[in-house]
């Protein structure tokens, strides 16, 4: 069956290392957040200019000067620091965060990302993406499989505008855990439940299926 | 006072010299750490075919939503269109121009527009629109694109503090794009929260030096909240 | 303790896996705000071949002029040759290359570096010696010249006061080069005069975020003035 | 007579006014901030970092964290600003800084300045230099008019290797003050009791001489 948003989150988090400064896009990339293993740390960039974003406030925490790139109200962790953005962009450009989760619209087997815009009908701009993407080595992009009418988002090439180009190499897809390779998609996971088949279907681009292709696990990898 | 004193008494003055078709830097992000007096000054002012430069354009109601209402915007220079209903409408009826920049080659710009560095290689865009027409140059086999810098005629900034000689501190996550849009203004206008004597803030702790700060007015501020998230206390 | 508590207990540790060959971004001007003990470290270690990165090379006996001595580097990246009478003596004899460079180029070149901006232009060195082999371009009627982004394999630096995370304050003038030198090393090695709690140091007056600190350590410091002036008190 | 140091800083701060922010370089330049007009405030940029850079300390204040470019021991004013080389660089390259007083070793009819080598001779190496002539808009050079041989140092072309092209516009010797226009020098002051003569004599670059050349005067300059 299709992995839920949550166990996607769980599972990109099995990614997370001890020590991981990490930045998480909007929606499913921060519901990552509440699956950092017990005895793990990581701490989280908001390209607005904090890092070290805690939870929520409670009512009576609310700050106006306190917000996350999403604009939601958050707080600080001990041992947090608040800088500008040219200095946020600086860790982002200059490849300091470890890890970058963030959505897309599609994903081709050339490792382009389209994310931010649907010519003729929506554009919301592309924020940070481009550089998160650009400055980043280590991308998860988390995604459904296929659209609401069952169109591939793992194409051959992007049909929309760019957000960055040969950059992402990890994809977790409602079905599936993929990586890029060499202009090909290679099916590293299914989701339990699921068939090759399926995933085979769905996925428009070239798509890489090993001999045994292992159910996805859920459990947080505990640091030693 | 000494020549060093940048303290000016009404927004009138803050912004006395805008003019129709100048281009305007803004510092914040949302509407976290925005000018908002300063922006309402220029929708009293009535100013015209203004470029704004700034990362967001605030929401319908408030920020510099408001210079969308009387169309004084013709152009602005952003990363995000995002919630705001008139911003995207007059984008799509043409009425708007838009460059659509991204957060991190804007704030760069603006840096680089104050820092006397007229362009720099970003790999931020290559490969996208945001590409087009732009030199594209390779560097140890890695492909970057060219981006020009920006200045404007007048930068708008909101402070915490500042002392009277325009020495600014910026508080939590209101700082965003004020530091750098403080430097790339040919006239640099900052509100504050409250105005302190020099002296009063640490040189070291100092985000904004006075150099950089022309005219300094204290304001009082709404500070509206664009996404207000709470978890159970 | 968590994933970013970066402190190490010793100075071999701190300086582990440098090797000969290798390039060395070093924070201080002159003798203030200098590594001195991450040098010494180097001196012991006796790496040699050394690409070193630094506004000055210190002088004779101290700072990074120590390294001189024995012919531990290579090449020195500096805008100042100034008073050191071996840094001159290698050079003219030709022991030692040097690639003298503006000292706001320097500035921004590590800066750079640590941003992920492979180059910028800028108007320095534009008709001087410092622009031979490189590329003129014109903005707005003016030529500039484009200089390429400096990273290295250690950067070291000298701050005050550090939290365990990393997070960095720098005392008065001894900031200098020291914050970008700490963004630009592929191992960046802090030495401070006192680490703290996290949640010590407030998030807004931290000059380098613990994000480019890979080691801390605590040191005695010497802190040598090279001109040492006063007036009648 | 030739003007003495103390003279020509006299006459250099004649071109300071209320509210600049100078940089001052290393010799006469120094001297400057001994004659800044009463009334009248400057703040000084030392381009290692400080903004408001005050006197030296007493023995008490010495501190070996708060030095000078020129890497003396000094203090702050009341309302100073510290920061990185980066953003004192930012300040002086973006053209922030209202005057900026340095010496050379020549300076020629082009505006070009020669300041940092002599080769075979003198390597210092050129500092802050070359991005404070480029950066700002508003230089005095101050230097002898001839060495002590005898020889120009107004030139038609600079011999020695440059440290900005250019970008002269004013300079004042210890004979005269000239501003350079139009690839040519333009005597606009002279040393009391200096003749044009001798300055016509000792200039190897293209020199206009207006028909009435004033002597020079000292009096500070009282802001109104």
């Amino acid at each position: 069956m299709a992995l839920s948003r949550e166990q996607m989150a769980m599972r990109v988090a099995r990614e997370l290392k001890d020590g991981y400064y990490v930045n998480l896009g909007i929606g499913i990339p921060t519901l990552v957040a509440n699956y950092v293993p017990e005895g793990m740390e990581v701490m989280l960039q908001s390209e607005n200019g904090l890092l070290g974003m805690g939870t929520f406030p409670t009512e009576d925490e609310v700050d106006a000067d306190m917000i996350n790139a999403g604009k939601q109200t958050v707080t600080a962790v001990t041992g947090a620091s608040i800088f500008s953005s040219a200095e946020s962009f600086a860790m982002i450009r200059g490849g300091h965060v470890d890890l970058t989760v963030l959505g897309a619209f599609e994903v081709d087997q050339q490792g382009n990302i389209a994310s931010w815009m649907i010519p003729g009908k929506l554009i919301k701009g592309m924020g940070g993406a481009m550089d998160l993407v650009a400055g980043a080595d280590n991308i998860i992009v988390t995604m459904t499989h296929a659209s609401k009418h069952g169109e591939s988002k793992l194409l051959e090439e992007c049909s929309l505008p760019l957000t960055g180009a040969g950059c992402i190499k990890k994809v977790l897809t409602d079905l599936a855990y993929l990586e890029i390779e060499d202009g090909a998609f290679i099916l590293k996971e299914r989701a339990p439940g699921v068939s090759v088949e399926e995933i085979v279907a769905k996925t428009a681009g070239k798509l890489i299926v090993p001999d045994h292709v292992p159910e996805m696990e859920f459990e947080p990898v505990i640091p030693v | 006072m000494s020549g060093f004193d940048k303290v000016v008494n009404s927004y009138e003055e803050a912004l006395a010299g805008l003019e129709d078709g100048m281009t305007i830097i803004a510092g914040g992000f949302g509407l976290c750490g925005i000018p908002e007096n300063l922006i309402a000054q220029i929708k009293r002012l009535g100013s015209k075919n203004l470029t704004v430069v700034s990362n967001n354009c605030g929401v319908d109601d408030f920020g510099l939503g408001i210079l969308l209402v009387d169309k004084q915007i013709k152009k602005m220079i952003s990363s995000y269109v995002g919630e705001n209903a008139l911003f995207e409408q007059q984008l799509l009826a043409g009425e708007l121009e838009v460059e659509l920049t991204p957060q991190g080659t804007l704030a760069e710009k603006m840096r680089a527009g104050g820092a006397g560095i007229p362009a720099f290689y970003t790999a931020t865009g290559y490969g996208t629109p945001v590409a087009d027409g732009k030199e594209v140059r390779e560097f140890n086999g890695r492909n970057y694109i060219l981006e020009e810098s920006i200045t404007g005629d007048f930068a708008i900034v909101k402070g915490w503090k500042a002392d009277r000689y325009g020495n600014v501190v910026y508080r939590d996550t209101a700082q965003n794009f004020n530091p750098m849009a403080a430097t790339a203004g040919k006239i640099t206008v900052v509100e504050v929260e409250e105005i302190v004597e020099p002296g009063e803030l640490k040189p070291s702790e100092i985000h904004t030096p006075g150099i950089y700060v022309d005219r300094l007015i204290q304001g009082t501020f709404e500070k509206r909240i664009e996404q207000r998230t709470v978890r159970k206390g």
